[in-house]
């Protein structure tokens, strides 16, 4: 058991205050009157809806469709009746509204049929596919889609699979309880899960803080029928993040801008485990999931929660108290701010925790930076975050970038160290939203100068042609005006003589002016046709295609609207 | 010829707007060498003046004579010349004077705001508004010299215009100003730190006042544009 | 926006306050070793910092309460006072402290935004403009074996004078000074070394002072307030540069030991350029703050003009800092030693 | 004294020559400085500079032949970013060329839209489609908000609408620490 | 003619004319300043020799009078150094040596030191020096008038222990807090005057110079 652990660079001990939360039981919550259920939960492309207002739905019934590779869909959380598709408030840091399938539920639970999956005879790939289509995503806080990160790549080998259990953020207790709970179940995701990427060992890596946590797992370890090694490890922040588990399990870094794979590595939170195990074996799409709710409540505790349950039922379960002062989606060091206590568990949620005064006292205000490089003492990602900070407060974002800002997790470590009690990781994500926009930007300009350029070459070729065009027709007139007269003069001076082979002639002459006509009439038609055919069609990307049809097919229904009141005005009277 | 319009715009540029002790920060070395005291700083400044008056009237007179890619060579060896004939002329008639300014007469060749008036202004003006230009701009460099100067003896010594005797002979020793006496000196501010010092202290002001002169033009200049 | 992550216990305010009170052993050293007069000095700086400081602060329109409990104007006044020699003239530290606190801080944008150190600023403003009244230090009590009382030392510094005979019996050359000034006269170390000013270690007296600051060092350190690279770094360029001298030539050379125990270089090294604002930040690159600040020391101590050296080599690794920082970026999470890897 | 001028003028004449023979054989085809200042320029095409285009507007500048406060679009900080490649002090955007706009999009208004093309004609980036009689549509991630479509359209269907903050375009805010008194 | 060669030859000889035409004025200047110039730097120099040996005291053309000697540690020089004698009446007046106090704060101090013919001080002054300003700068006769208390003094007077600075129990000031400027000085003027003990002789001797 002796297995020799690594310590990450920096991290930081704050109090952890789990024991309010994992000493009770996980109950499920009830189900919800009214459901929202947000289209964008993972990171990718947001599902696209599949139901209409009005239709009803049954438990676990896909709603909206996973598009492309990195997506993952969403299902009917219970069953019920659609009753808008519209943006609402997410539990977001933005507080802006985004699409969501908003259901009524009618109390009644009823399951689409469930079909448990014989994955070892599948093939990986139509098995990924499902896995997708079942809205599997990680449930560790990232929410990346399972499927993607359960392909090992080109290789289609990945020698270690480790399961995180390393639930440092203080606060949270929703993966230990899970742990302690159903530890066979998550076992037999981590058997899926090494099904699938062919790994030959598996780690489980859980703190040492959690000893009842460890004992399941390694009771259910030893029921399986391959080796899997729990593993204690100490309980620093953010020892739990994916990488710093990986280094102190194995002493090796995921080289920057890399992925764990690229060194034969995938790591799985408990929670996904889980929800895989459930999905595969059960047919159960990801409709729910574990949250903790703690912090200022009467009675902190786990809930298994259907997705798109507002957070303030789950608070009035756990016992509302006065004096809150907000809600946090998350931790103390990494929770974001929600806009309202109402906005829906996702599948993101892994904890609620409700904040008061004397919980979360008011930070003192922030004074200049000393440089005293504490923070720099306990980045995980081993930065220099005073001068990230000095260039995201000056805007000089090129040089943040230089000095790796994309590599900072926003663990909070820093912040959380500050003795000038700098809000660090706010200026991070300012400065690196701020430089996804100027790339925005700056691709959008590229795009516009472009086009803008090939626009004045074709309009210059446009007018070469034309000229070209007129000079051809100024000749041809010329020509014709030339010929006229010839054949002014020409019937003057020899009209008897040419009186008969004119008979001849003009039946060669009539025709061949007709021909004329007709061939003259084919061209401007065919010229309309050009003219009316769309302009610009030319040189459109399939996006763009895909845009132009989108309007097109919208225009066909408003001109079938706009028909069909007049029909049935006809039909009335 | 010259419209009293133009002179008052280049005396404004060459004092306040274009200052090159203030603004364009050029022709730094002397400055800050060799403004120790009021007289020194005068003297340098009147020279440098000198030389720029004349500089920027040959250049300007001869600036159509000089194909492009020449210019800087026919310009420094104006300049060049210029300088070493009132190098020469110090020496041989003001010969005290001489000694202390030293080397910082010959280097007024290398002086950049010599050379960047010649090329910015007197090579695309004509020699009269050259002059004009050279010699506003000359005098702000002199007023600048002179306050530096003033600020550092006051400060360092507590005199003002000590050292007039070697411009004015001996009997302008009484000339001197001993504005703080029994003064203990403020070394500092006579070494070269000090110059830095001022000067920084000086465009600070000046910076000041040209910031709160730019809010109040801002202030009322919005109710004339409506009306 | 709140930035939700809770910030831990410590401040700004904690840290300064704790480098107050490891400077109290060698104040009490100070006191017990030249007289009390410091205690004036430190006062006088003291209220003058920061009647400065707020002045500073409402001119620039910030608010005073935070910035003035922050303690770093009282930090910067303590380590110049214990910088000057404890008989100094009271508009001398009075000139001392507005150089450090308005030129050095404020004109430099306040707390976090100076380039340079304060203190040593305000010493380097001293040294350079009144160098005769900068060299006047007191003897130590064990040679002149009176002291002033602070009666006398008030009456001193605040411009009454004192008898010739009693100013001269209680002041004397630092051991500095009497090292150089020996070497000067064509005296061998060894012949220097035994005029009575000298001690086993470093100066008489002085040693202890040093010792004492060495002790709220060690404070500092065990406290995690400082770093062990900047103090040690510093140390080791001080021992490796005299000691290369004293080992080229003993005669003309110090010993390292006898500048490892000036108690400037003890103050240096654990209280000055462990200053975070004005020194390097990453983990080689305080080494080489710390390395070149020692070297630079012993270089001007033996070549300069100036009888120590150890504020203008702080002040000159001061303008490296932007240098060092940036060419000593360490290697982060997942970067290789030569660079980052290709991406995939 | 003659040795003097004689090496001066020999030197002279050396130099000048050879100065005069590079300045034609060493000569730098193109302008690196007018790519420079393009790649500042918003690109949205939309002349209020006074030029037929960005490209046009930044070769202007590069020649010195027009000032660098005359590109709305690119706001006060476009202005700094020319200041700083060019080395000049920043100044106001010149109010004659119009004044910064949030970012908009054209839309049209096909209900009134008669399709009589002259819009696509306007367009700088061929952001329009559509044909003759036929309503036009704009694509919106290609319209750089120039507005240049604005004016011929004859019967009024085109108006400018205000690009909002949506989910994948949100912003982090700049952390508000309030130290200074706001005077 | 090729293009490149025409504006070759176009750029050479606008050069040239502007060479030609700068280097003439220079040389039109130079021949009037001249002569003055050279005029300015004896005034210059004989004013100097002057404040350390009264001019009412020669009669000879002292810069003419000026002899190289070679280094000499008395002198505390390391290369050939210049002195001038003066005579009055044709008879021997006393000399003004250059002499070197090479144990200053920061380095050499260059001293000029005038001696008369029964070999008292008639006047030292430093001529270079690096020493601290505002600390042993005061040598400098711009400073302080700290030199004038040569003036008069002679290897007797004082007596031999009397040619040290007072805190070492001699003769001579000096500031608090910087001993080390004028002890430096203190001696290198002593040792000047040893070295006139020892070459008094042979410059009384010398003949005049025949005008």
């Amino acid at each position: 058991m002796a297995r020799e652990l690594f310590r990450f660079k920096g991290g930081v001990h704050p109090p952890d205050h789990k024991a309010e939360s994992n000493a009770r039981p996980i109950h499920a919550a009830p189900i919800p009157r009214q459901l929202v259920i947000p289209v964008r939960q993972h990171i990718g492309n947001p599902a696209k809806p599949v139901v209409d207002v009005g239709d009803t739905v049954r438990t676990g019934q896909l709603i909206a469709a996973a598009d492309g590779t990195i997506s993952a869909a969403v299902h009917a959380s219970s069953s019920g009746t659609v009753v808008a598709v519209e943006p609402r408030v997410l539990p977001h840091a933005s507080g802006l509204p985004d699409l969501c399938i908003v259901i009524d539920t009618d109390g009644r639970d009823e399951w689409v049929e469930r079909t448990p999956l014989d994955y070892r005879a599948m093939p990986a790939a139509d098995l990924r596919m499902k896995l997708r289509d079942m809205g599997l995503a990680g449930l560790g806080g990232a929410v990346f889609p399972s499927a993607v990160k359960l392909d090992a790549g080109p290789a289609q080998i990945c020698p270690l699979l480790i399961l995180n259990g390393g639930e440092c953020e203080p606060w949270i207790t929703c993966d230990d309880v899970l742990m302690r709970h159903h530890a066979d179940d998550i076992m037999r995701g981590a058997a899926i899960m090494r099904h699938l990427l062919g790994s030959t060992e598996v780690l489980v890596g859980i703190e040492d803080n959690k000893p009842e946590a460890l004992a399941a797992m390694r009771e259910a370890a030893a029921r399986l029928e391959f080796a899997v090694e729990v593993v204690a490890v100490p309980s620093v922040y953010p020892g739990g993040g994916a990488k710093q588990m990986i280094e102190t399990l194995t002493g090796r870094q995921v080289p920057s801008g890399k992925l764990s794979t690229d060194i034969g590595i995938q790591v799985f939170n408990v929670g996904t485990a889980h929800a895989l195990a459930r999905a595969v074996l059960h047919g159960e799409p990801m409709i729910e999931r574990l949250v903790t709710v703690t912090g200022h409540v009467l009675r902190p505790q786990n809930f298994r929660v259907r997705i798109g349950t507002p957070m303030q039922t789950l608070i009035d379960l756990a016992g509302d108290r006065e004096g809150a002062t907000g809600v946090l989606m998350g931790g103390p060091m990494m929770g974001l701010v929600m806009p309202n206590s109402h906005v829906p568990v996702v599948k993101a949620t892994n904890c609620i925790l409700v904040q008061s005064r004397e919980l979360f006292p008011a930070p003192p205000a922030a004074l200049p930076c000393i440089r005293c490089t504490r923070c720099a003492d306990v980045c995980p990602a081993e930065l220099q975050p005073q001068e990230l900070f000095r260039f995201a407060k000056a805007g000089d974002f090129g040089r943040a970038q230089e000095y790796h800002l994309f590599d900072c997790i926003e663990c909070g470590c820093c912040t959380y160290v500050c003795p000038s009690h700098i809000p660090l990781v706010a200026y991070y994500r300012y400065g690196k939203s701020e430089i996804w926009a100027r790339e925005r930007e700056k691709r959008a300009a590229d795009l516009a100068r472009e086009r803008h350029e090939f626009r004045q070459f074709r309009l210059e070729r446009e007018k070469v042609e034309k000229a070209a065009k007129l000079a051809a027709k100024a000749a041809a007139a010329r020509a014709q005006a030339a010929q006229d007269q010839a054949r002014r003069v020409a019937p003057a001076t020899d009209a008897p003589a040419t009186a008969t082979p004119d008979a001849a002639a003009g039946g060669t002459g009539e025709a061949d002016a007709k021909k004329a006509i007709i061939a003259a009439a084919l061209a401007r038609a065919q010229a309309k046709k050009a003219q009316s055919a769309p302009k610009n069609t030319g040189q459109l990307s399939p996006e763009q295609q895909r845009a132009i049809d989108e309007i097109e097919a919208r225009r066909a229904k408003i001109r079938e609207l706009a028909r069909k009141p007049l029909e049935s005005e006809t039909e009335n009277p | 010829m010259i419209s009293l319009h133009e002179i008052q715009t280049l005396f404004r540029n060459g004092l306040d707007k274009q200052n090159a002790g203030l603004v364009q920060l050029l022709g730094l070395c002397p400055l800050l060498a060799i403004s120790n005291t009021v007289v020194n700083a005068l003297s340098l400044g009147l020279a440098t003046t000198l030389v720029m008056v004349a500089a920027s009237g040959a250049v300007s007179g001869v600036r159509n004579f000089v194909p492009h890619e020449i210019r800087i060579p026919v310009f420094v060896l104006i300049i060049a010349a210029l300088v070493t004939v009132i190098d020469l002329a110090m020496n041989a008639w003001v010969h005290p004077l001489y000694l202390v300014l030293g080397i910082f007469i010959p280097l007024i060749t290398t002086n950049c705001i010599v050379l960047a008036r010649a090329d910015a202004f007197a090579s695309k003006n004509r020699p009269l508004h050259s002059a004009v230009d050279a010699f506003a701009m000359g005098l702000g460099l002199t007023s600048v010299l002179v306050v530096l100067g003033a600020v550092r003896e006051l400060a360092g010594q507590g005199t003002l215009f000590s050292g007039v005797d070697l411009v004015f002979g001996a009997a302008a020793k009484d000339w001197v100003l001993h504005v703080l006496p029994h003064y203990q000196g403020f070394l500092l501010a006579v070494l070269p730190p000090g110059a830095f010092i001022a000067l920084g202290l000086l465009i600070a002001a000046h910076n000041w006042r040209s910031a709160r002169a730019t809010k109040r033009a801002q202030l009322p200049m919005a109710p004339p544009a409506s009306a | 926006m709140t930035d939700t992550s809770a910030p831990g216990r410590d401040s700004v305010t904690r840290i300064m306050a704790w480098v107050l009170g490891a400077l109290v052993p060698g104040i009490a050293a100070h006191v017990w070793l030249f007289g009390p007069a410091i205690l004036i000095t430190l006062a006088l700086a003291t209220v003058t910092a920061v009647a400065a400081e707020a002045a500073m602060l409402r001119a620039r329109g910030y608010p005073l309460r935070p910035f003035l409990f922050d303690l770093s104007a009282v930090v910067t006044a303590w380590l110049l006072a214990l910088s000057l020699p404890p008989l100094a003239p009271w508009w001398l530290i009075v000139t001392g402290v507005l150089a450090a606190i308005v030129v050095a801080k404020h004109l430099y944008g306040g707390l976090g935004q100076n380039i340079f150190n304060p203190a040593m600023v305000g010493y380097a403003v001293l040294i350079v403009s009144f160098p005769a009244q900068m060299t006047q230090w007191a003897g130590p009590l064990e040679l002149t074996g009176t002291s002033l009382t602070l009666n006398e030392s008030a009456t001193l510094i605040f411009g009454g004078e004192l008898p010739r005979a009693r100013l001269d019996a209680v002041t004397m050359a630092t051991p500095l000074d009497t090292l150089r000034t020996g070497l000067l006269q064509q005296l061998t170390v060894d012949e220097t070394l035994r005029q009575p000013i000298f001690g086993t270690l470093g100066g008489v007296g002085f040693e202890w002072l040093a010792v004492a600051f060495w002790v709220g060092g060690l404070i500092l350190w065990a406290r995690r307030i400082i770093g062990w690279q900047v103090p040690m770094a510093f140390l080791a360029g001080i021992v490796l540069a005299a000691g290369l001298l004293h080992f080229a030539d003993a005669g003309r050379y110090g010993s390292p030991l006898f500048h490892f125990f000036a108690p400037s270089v003890a103050l240096a090294a654990f209280f000055i350029a462990t200053d975070p604002v004005s020194g390097a930040t990453t983990p080689r690159g305080k080494l080489i703050f710390g390395f070149g600040a020692g070297v630079l020391t012993i270089v001007i101590r033996t070549w300069g003009g100036f009888p120590d050296g150890v504020a203008f080599a702080i002040l000159l690794m001061n303008l490296a800092v932007p240098l060092i920082d940036q060419t000593t970026q360490p290697r982060i999470y997942g970067e290789t030693r030569t660079g980052r890897e290709p991406r995939a | 004294m003659l040795t003097a001028i004689g090496v001066m003028v020999l030197l002279a004449g050396v130099i000048g020559v050879a100065l005069g023979w590079s300045a034609v054989r060493l000569k730098v085809e193109g302008n690196p400085l007018a790519e420079k200042i393009d790649a500042i320029l918003p690109q949205t095409q939309c002349g209020q500079c006074g030029f037929p285009g960005c490209k046009p507007y930044a070769e202007a500048i590069a020649r010195g032949e027009a000032d660098i406060n005359q590109c709305p679009p690119g706001g006060e900080d476009g202005v700094k970013q020319l200041a700083e490649l060019l080395g000049v002090e920043p100044k106001p955007l010149d109010g004659e060329h119009g004044v910064p706009k949030p970012k908009s999009v054209a839309f049209i208004d096909e209900q009134t839209c008669i399709g009589c093309t002259l819009c696509i004609q306007a367009c700088p980036v061929d952001a329009i489609v559509g044909a003759a009689k036929q309503m036009h549509t704009i694509i919106a991630s290609e319209c750089t908000g120039c507005e240049l479509c604005l004016p011929p359209c004859p019967v009024d269907c085109i108006a400018m609408i205000e690009i909002r903050e949506d989910l994948p375009h949100w912003k982090w805010r700049y952390p508000q620490i309030q130290l200074k008194r706001v005077a | 003619m090729k293009p490149a060669l025409r504006n070759a030859v176009r750029t050479g000889a606008v050069l040239l004319v502007f060479a030609l035409a700068g280097t003439a004025l220079l040389a039109l200047t130079h021949e009037r300043t001249d002569p003055i110039i050279a005029q300015s730097r004896q005034a210059e120099k004989i004013a100097l020799l002057n404040q350390v040996f009264p001019a009412a005291r020669y009669d000879n053309d002292l810069l003419a009078s000026q002899q190289r000697v070679p280094a000499s540690d008395l002198l505390g020089t390391r290369q050939p150094s210049a002195l001038w004698i003066a005579r009055q009446g044709g008879r021997f007046a006393g000399v003004v040596l250059e002499a070197v106090a090479p144990d200053g704060y920061s380095g050499n101090i260059a001293l000029l030191i005038g001696i008369d013919a029964d070999g008292t001080i008639t006047g030292v002054r430093v001529t270079a020096h690096r020493e601290t300003p505002g600390l042993g700068d005061y040598i400098d006769r711009a400073k302080s008038a700290w030199a004038d208390q040569f003036t008069g003094a002679s290897l007797l007077a004082p007596a031999d222990r009397g040619w040290n600075v007072k805190k070492d129990g001699g003769h001579f000031d000096a500031r608090a807090g910087a001993t080390i400027t004028p002890r430096a000085v203190v001696k290198a003027v002593k040792r000047a005057l040893d070295y006139y003990a020892r070459h008094r002789a042979a410059w009384a001797g010398q003949e005049p110079p025949t005008p």
